[in-house]
């Protein structure tokens, strides 16, 4: 009797989260258009091109994949990126003629659930993907999709190996990005504090829990090195950290000319605050992951003359970047922060290499359809919304870096560097 | 000076995570459950709170209207999801917490998306502050020292001196006697939740003023804290939580200051390890021999 | 009272060419300034069957657990076969031939009979950890050895057939009898019993009785118990101890105990509540 | 009538010839390309999430403690494996076998050194001291970057994690923890579960078992860390925090305290689960935590109970049937399946 008790119960607690299933189910396709637009319509997608005998001259649809975290510690930045890439798909669609469609997966920012979705999306039959977002699950995937030959761009991954072997200093030929590497951007900002600022001595301020924030904090001191910046004082934080006084206060102490806080924009909407709360009163540099430090930051006052680098700004006055930001505002009803835009420019670049390679005759899903999209890539020379955009030879994106000075509370542009 | 200032910030920081040990401390007083679920509850309070501000209520109501929504929360979370477990082993009642700990974070991350929300602050409490002697406090670090200590009075008043104080020590030393003794069991342990969810509302309140940014899953490293801080003043023990709590911001805030900024988590957790070698209980917490 | 050498047995005439198998000395312990034991001198023979008694609180439990050494006495000593037992804690208590019951049945209430018994053979059976993984002949030979030791250690209380019930599914009266079982299997030299009857009905406890004075003849062990069951322990003690307030205030025969005026005063004369097992505070 | 019982000999071979059979069709069947390729890696995954659910169970399950420092242990093998493959010091397969060694022994030096004073400890004061220990493995990693690359990621570790070497390393650890437990070393630590006070009266050295469950516990732990390396290529110590202790505790418990099968059917489920539940987008971890939630209303002692499968038992009962039927054919049936 007690066993069959325990049977029912089971059964009906699986039954109850089978309703809850098909519940939300239902409830996502009115809630969430634009995973639910193409959700439906891949699935022929991919079943119709399985094959690979297709026509060449009926090519309408190609199939690509989205991978990041839309869920999970850096869902902000997965679903920002998504957003990003998604809009740009989805005017590209509207423009009729060639069809992208997506897939997409959730790995949670962990680079075995990366893994895995690599390999669903792969599955799916796409024929190049976006992802990932944070950059120890791009890497955990990029060996594998380097030996499928399946074209890859990240729109956020900024570590300096995503493109390119560790062991052997070999690129990953299929593996491109539309946003800065990080040595890029501490190399820059310690030139920025030395040339524009004048500074002779700096602090730093950074996470060692963060690869981001330690490859610029590395490139920062070298280049401060070169340049006969004298480091005074290097603060260490953890990720998830919430009082950052006790570092604040210490490098008050140290009286640097300027403090180099490389981080993301939610670790600056506390350290502002608390670097008023410390006495601190130093020009603050940060990099591109400032990107939305003001729209997080409850007194932005605290961050009053700060300078940023970053590849995107909203102050762009150039018709292509206010479309953008118009058109981001109408679907997400917010405004477009770095990673959205560098999102968009990745599938704009992405896209645009697969329409060269439809042109010169390839058929998608075969092996040299992937190979021309990334010969395509590697060809890159287009004006994105982060700027013009071309390739080096280690697939890292040339383009003009923007430094962006807080001014009265809002981010202004001061000029490029 | 120095040291001072950094003093005040330990004591700030060590107040909140007093707040947020109590409730950790009470629940598992009462029922032995680590009770995850318990730093998501403050995340759930940020949000009130910084909801009713932006909508232009006045900051009492605003702040009334955050405990009583912790309150009620943890209610909830007691009779739906921990009620049904009460007789279950303890291990299923701790993975229940933490489903119900993930279930919040993504609620809240589908209702208030992911990325981080800035906390008006300065409509909830006074900006500014006074000066002793050369050091700057802040209003907000007076009021927020304050008010831990004062909820740790009132808390300690109404286990002590009230009735239901009473029966909550009952319930806790052992329920069965206490069901014998006529005190209604479940009705003990859901005040005790409410209880714990209220001063978590208050740790909420204080914990946005002062870091003024709210995210889904702010309230788990938060609630990590301040466990330890709980098991560290001794789990259980009303003083002990607020001792821990203290003892964990000084001790962060101090190992910062001495230039240690990258090993702070590693250094709390070797010094709780050595309190409890020393104190297998905690600092305040009683030691229990089993009975032979 | 007084005439009898404290030192000596209790039936020195039974193991008088022997030495004594357990000796305590001025035991004692204190609890936070509280003392529970004092001056607790005792003697037991080989093959004696001692019990001790005293009201509820008397610190009965607390000697089983000092000579136990689940606590370590705060003053005296214990000596096993002539061994100071100071610098032992239980298990090694255990091994020099020291096993006991517990009041609060204390058995492994998810484990089967059967495996109950072999833990209490745990220490006979010596196949180390690779063996044991690997699945050496050793395993196959001891495990096979200690079943069947474990079977004839049941056979005492007929219990051979139950070995694949869950103990804490047995009766009350049955995981008494298993707790001595397990007891018995670690091959003790003194067996401590406590409360072996507690719960029993007449007729079990008639049985018991049986089967004590069974396992004092063919182990050839001595056997201590607490015990509130006059009649058991008048029927097949031979020699008693009194313990009050944490001192033995008599010691002797049932016969001289029975006869003892301070006994009749502080135990025997109060003593129509203690016939039942009541909870005993030791701590 | 005696219930029909398989040789002991009989039975080891029956189960060891179906575990090879298992290998082989299962290899066969991954490579064959009749799963979907992200079915094989989750294939792969739930291999090192078995181990590490089987490991903790030893400790939690049997044992009894409640330890929530298993990434700890994990982390330290992975980084140990890593580290050791990533110097090519050794041919490809001995170089597997070494690496997991190391990566096992080292880990269980540390169950060791963590064991020691965290287990005088009891209770939940055990489970926060190795929670403590495994953050600060965790910070540690972190800030010893010249080794381990902390957040940077060490990069570039040989993906030796093939089906085949996860699985065998799987049915070693099931295999010796199960025989384990079933000798005299795994009554002593159940026996510690039930009744500590009564298991040391019985001559069980308590500390010696507590600490070498943990150890073992450890030792698998390490191996399933270094597998988790050799199937990412990429370690950073965050992968080790604090909720992949709670994750695997998670599958423990969801199976069934004490129960290897549950832990192996929980952590098979618990890997497919959020994969299964992708097409849910952005409900999916809502969905996820109120099964969570469901099913411990619903099943608090975990999918299994303390049930634990055991292939030759159902042999026996299927054989003794079948003979019993045989006997009784035309008389009346005595046989009580």
């Amino acid at each position: 009797m007690l066993k069959r008790h325990g049977l029912f119960a089971r059964a009906a607690g699986i039954a109850l989260a089978a309703a809850l299933l098909a519940g939300c189910a239902a409830g996502g396709q009115d809630q969430a258009p634009q995973a639910a637009d193409t959700a439906p319509a891949q699935a022929p997608a991919a079943t119709e091109q399985g094959g690979g005998d297709a026509p060449a001259e009926a090519v309408d649809e190609v199939l690509i994949g989205l991978l990041g975290p839309w869920t999970g510690a850096v869902a902000q930045f997965g679903v920002a990126k998504r957003n990003g890439a998604m809009l740009y798909i989805d005017q590209f669609n509207a423009r009729g003629g060639l069809q992208i469609r997506t897939v997409d997966f959730d790995e949670e920012g962990d680079p075995a659930n990366a893994i895995v979705g690599y390999h669903w999306l792969f599955d799916q039959g796409i024929n190049a993907l976006i992802g990932s977002v944070t950059s120890a699950p791009t890497m955990a995937v990029v060996p594998e999709a380097f030996a499928d030959n399946m074209p890859m761009i990240t729109a956020t991954s900024t570590h300096a190996n995503v493109t390119v072997d560790a062991a052997t200093g070999n690129v990953w030929t299929n593996m491109f990005r539309s946003c800065f590497i990080d040595p890029f951007q501490g190399t820059k900002m310690a030139e920025f504090a030395v040339e524009v600022l004048g500074a002779q001595t700096a602090a730093i301020l950074f996470s060692n829990e963060i690869d981001y924030s330690i490859g610029l904090t590395d490139a920062f001191t070298v280049r401060a090195g070169e340049l006969g910046l004298e480091i005074v004082a290097v603060e260490v934080f953890a990720n998830e950290a919430m009082d950052y006084v006790g570092q604040l206060t210490n490098i008050a102490a140290a009286n640097p000319d300027v403090l180099f806080i490389p981080a993301y924009h939610q670790h600056i909407a506390l350290i502002g605050p608390q670097s008023v709360a410390a006495g601190l009163d130093t020009v603050m540099l940060g990099a591109d992951g400032w990107g939305a430090a003001l729209e997080a930051i409850a007194d932005p006052s605290s961050i009053e003359g700060s300078f940023y680098l970053t590849g995107f700004t909203v102050e762009d006055e150039s018709p292509l970047v206010q479309n953008f930001i118009n058109d981001f505002v109408a679907e997400f009803g917010h405004q477009p922060n770095m990673f959205a835009a560098q999102a968009y420019d990745a599938a704009m670049i992405l896209i645009n290499a697969i329409e060269m390679a439809l042109a010169d005759g390839f058929v998608p899903d075969t092996d040299e359809f992937k190979s021309s999209i990334i010969a395509h890539m590697a060809a890159t020379d287009i004006q994105g919304v982060t700027g013009h955009i071309t390739f080096d030879q280690y697939n890292n994106p040339q383009k003009t870096a923007f430094i962006i000075q807080i001014v009265d509370g809002e981010a202004r542009f001061w000029g490029t560097f | 000076m120095l040291f001072v200032s950094q003093l005040i910030n330990g004591l700030q920081l060590g107040s909140i995570y007093a707040l947020v040990a109590l409730g950790y401390s009470m629940v598992y007083g009462i029922i032995k459950l680590l009770n995850f679920a318990h730093g998501d509850i403050i995340m759930v309070g940020g949000y009130i709170a910084l909801f009713t501000l932006t909508f232009g209520q006045h900051p009492l109501i605003a702040a009334a209207l955050t405990v009583a929504g912790c309150t009620v929360l943890a209610i909830v979370i007691e009779k739906l999801a921990y009620t049904p477990l009460r007789f279950a082993p303890r291990l299923s009642l701790l993975i229940t917490a933490i489903g119900v700990s993930i279930l919040l974070q993504n609620l809240a991350q589908y209702f208030f998306s992911a990325t981080g929300r800035s906390f008006p602050g300065h409509l909830l409490l006074p900006q500014g502050g006074i000066a002793l002697g050369s050091v700057q406090v802040a209003y907000t670090s007076i009021i927020t020292i304050l008010t831990s200590l004062i909820s740790m009075v009132i808390l300690t008043i109404l286990v002590r001196r009230t009735r239901l104080g009473k029966a909550m020590r009952a319930v806790s030393e052992d329920q069965d006697a206490a069901r014998l003794m006529g005190i209604n069991v479940n009705s003990v342990i859901t005040f005790t939740f409410a209880v714990g969810a209220a001063l978590a509302g208050i740790g909420a309140l204080m914990y946005s003023v002062r870091y003024p940014l709210m995210f889904p899953t702010m309230g788990a490293m938060l609630g990590l804290k301040a466990f330890v801080a709980a098991v560290f003043g001794g789990i259980g023990s009303i003083p002990g939580a607020m001792l821990g709590g203290y003892a964990i911001g000084m001790l962060e805030v101090l190992v910062t200051a001495v230039g240690l900024s990258g090993w702070v988590d590693g250094v709390v957790f070797m010094v709780l390890i050595c309190v409890l070698m020393v104190r297998p209980t905690g600092i305040m917490g009683r030691s229990i021999m089993e009975k032979v | 009272m007084g005439k009898r050498d404290p030192k000596a047995p209790f039936v020195p005439h039974r193991d008088a060419y022997k030495a004594p198998i357990m000796e305590c000395v001025n035991l004692g312990i204190d609890f936070g300034g509280l003392t529970a034991v004092n001056d607790f001198c005792i003697t037991i023979g080989p093959t004696e069957i001692c019990g001790l008694i005293g009201p509820n609180g008397a610190g009965k439990t607390t000697i089983f657990n000092l000579l136990t050494k689940v606590y370590q006495p705060t003053r005296g000593s214990v000596y096993l076969q002539g061994i100071d037992t100071k610098d032992m804690n239980s298990v090694k208590a255990n091994k020099a031939g020291l096993a006991r019951t517990f009041q609060n049945i204390r058995l492994f209430k998810n484990m089967t009979v059967a495996e109950n018994v072999l833990v209490g053979l745990h220490n006979s059976i010596s196949y180390g950890l690779g063996e044991a993984i690997l699945r050496f002949p050793s395993y196959w030979r001891e495990e096979r050895i200690a079943r069947s030791r474990a079977l004839e250690l049941l056979e005492i209380f007929d219990m051979q057939d139950i070995g694949d019930q869950k103990a804490g599914s047995l009766p009350y009266g049955a995981q008494r009898r298993l707790e001595i079982v397990r007891a018995l299997a670690t091959a003790p030299k003194v067996l401590l019993l406590d409360e072996p009857a507690a719960g029993m009905n007449p007729a079990e406890t008639e049985e018991l009785m049986e089967n004590i004075q069974k396992i004092n003849k063919v182990f050839k062990i001595a056997i201590l118990l607490i015990e509130h069951d006059m009649k058991l322990v008048m029927g097949i003690c031979e020699g008693i101890g009194v313990l009050n307030y944490g001192r033995l205030i008599a010691k002797g025969t049932p016969a001289e105990i029975q006869r003892n005026p301070l006994v009749v005063e502080a135990y025997l004369g109060k003593g129509q509540s203690d016939s039942e097992s009541g909870g005993e505070d030791s701590a | 009538m005696k219930a029909f019982t398989i040789p002991t000999p009989v039975r080891y071979g029956i189960n060891t010839a179906l575990l090879i059979l298992f290998l082989i069709a299962g290899n066969a069947i991954t490579q064959s390309g009749l799963l979907g390729r992200a079915q094989n890696a989750i294939i792969i995954q739930v291999g090192f999430f078995i181990i590490l659910a089987v490991s903790l169970n030893l400790v939690t399950g049997y044992l009894g403690q409640l330890p929530l420092g298993h990434a700890g242990f994990m982390a330290v093998g992975a980084y140990a494996g890593a580290l050791f493959w990533r110097a090519h010091i050794l041919p490809e397969t001995l170089s597997i076998v070494v690496g997991l060694l190391l990566a096992g022994v080292v880990a269980a030096l540390f169950g060791i050194l963590i064991g020691v004073p965290a287990l005088r400890l009891r209770g939940d004061y055990l489970a926060i001291i190795t929670l403590g220990f495994g953050e600060i493995i965790r910070v540690v990693l972190t800030n010893l970057d010249s080794i381990t690359y902390g957040a940077r990621g060490l990069l570039n570790i040989p993906r030796h994690s093939s089906f085949l070497v996860v699985y065998i390393c799987v049915i070693i650890s099931c295999a010796v923890i199960h025989t384990l437990m079933k000798s005299r070393h795994g009554r002593a630590i159940l026996s510690i579960r039930e009744n500590e006070i009564a298991a040391e009266s019985c001559g069980v050295k308590t500390t010696y078992y507590k600490v070498m469950a943990f150890a073992v516990s450890a030792f698998f732990a390490g191996i399933a860390g270094a597998l988790f390396a050799g199937n990412l290529g990429i370690l950073v110590p965050a992968n080790f925090d604090f909720m992949t202790s709670i994750n695997i505790l998670m599958i423990v418990v969801l199976g069934g305290l004490g129960s290897m099968f549950g832990s192996v059917v929980a952590a098979a489920v618990l890997t497919f689960l959020p994969f299964v539940l992708q097409p849910l987008a952005d409900y999916r971890m809502i969905i996820y935590s109120l099964m969570l939630i469901i099913v411990m209303i619903f099943k608090p002692s975990g999918l299994m109970g303390s049930y634990d499968f055991s292939l030759s038992r159902i042999l026996e009962k299927v054989i003794g049937k079948a003979l019993s039927l045989g006997r009784d054919k035309g008389g009346k049936n005595h046989g009580k399946a």
